[in-house]
């Protein structure tokens, strides 16, 4: 299925890339973040990361559907 | 517009005047300023990277839980995006309510969610001439 | 001057710029309105007496305290005395930090201690034509 | 020994006076106010209200010296 990846802040600067649309078996956000970071040797995993699905909010084990645009936060900073 | 992003400099009048109300007691107001060190490093500009579509539905929902949380009568935050100087206002929590105890801790809550929960980053550049992503855990230069 | 008293209407301007601090990241601030109801009651103005000689040095104990306890880096608060109307500021209490939670706990303390301990008293004049002294255990119309 | 009385605000107006000079044989702020009490009937003794004596803020219980002058002070409300 595609799934269409954003990386925001320093995650776009670790990969390089704004976005990229990737064909792959599917599963869960957290699954696709490792699948990102094996090919972006650069991109951290950071515990305090998040991540939304469609302009929304979303959990690490949020299985993914055909289609979904999948944003990666780096651990935020408001104020 | 009980939350928004603004890209120029922050109207704090404008902020303040959205929450004045004649059956409220007590107003309290919280500003994060652009401060001039962080974690030893001399601070002389920051940057704010904020992803608007997820920021925006976010900062709503905070102020909507601290309205139900608090009972709070107004409440208002503005946060800013793109380059800001030493001094500039990075975010605004207005709060205004009959008694001072809920209008404290809904600011107080505002302040604290919009921190941890929205799409925002920022990048501090220093007098050193390098510059660096900040996340919330590392105790930023703005908003304390 | 951290803490003063003042016969007209509140300077909120000064008051801030007088807390305004490069090297802070958080500015609290809280107000206190006169607001048009009390107990049931619909006010319509309201009368501060204040004995400034206790007041003003009680009041600068208050600000030192708070110094002392949070380790702000700057606070200032101004009380309102003789008759203001509905909406004045009756009180401001602007507290700046390098940090928010010391600014937030150092302008609730001010704020506190300023409404149990500092020889102020006030009259709230209703609609209805009468008028009475309130104490602060009975939940006043200003400052919530 | 001469003590110097004001009153302020609700005390004041109970009392109908600003201040008077009294001359007894001393005591404490706490006993001077029963004695001001029984000789200003509308005198309310409030739980809440609050001495100062010479211009600095007291305990009741202070023992009186000749020419003190005691200020007594209503529950406050500042805010």
């Amino acid at each position: 299925m595609k799934t269409k990846v954003r990386y925001f802040a320093l995650f776009r600067e670790q990969t390089g890339c704004e976005s990229e649309t990737i064909d792959w078996p599917g599963g869960s956000a957290a699954e696709l973040f490792q699948m990102m970071a094996e090919k972006h040797s650069n991109l951290t995993t950071e515990a305090a990361a998040l991540v939304a699905i469609n302009d929304e909010m979303s959990g690490w084990e949020t299985v993914l559907i055909d289609a979904d645009e999948v944003l990666f936060f780096p651990p935020v900073a408001g104020g | 517009m009980r939350f928004s992003v603004s890209n120029t400099a922050i109207d704090v009048a404008a902020a303040k005047k959205a929450v004045t109300d004649n059956s409220c007691g007590a107003l309290v107001v919280f500003e994060g300023w652009i401060r001039d060190h962080n974690e030893g490093q001399q601070v002389e500009q920051l940057e704010y990277e904020v992803y608007r579509p997820v920021a925006e539905k976010e900062g709503t929902k905070i102020i909507d839980e601290a309205f139900e949380r608090f009972g709070v009568s107004n409440a208002v935050c503005i946060h800013r995006e793109g380059l800001l100087e030493l001094g500039e206002v990075a975010v605004i929590v207005c709060v205004s309510s009959p008694h001072r105890d809920a209008a404290f801790d809904a600011c107080r809550y505002i302040i604290d969610q919009v921190k941890t929960r929205l799409p925002i980053w920022k990048k501090e550049h220093y007098v050193s001439g390098i510059s660096e992503w900040v996340s919330c855990e590392h105790c930023a230069a703005a908003g304390g």
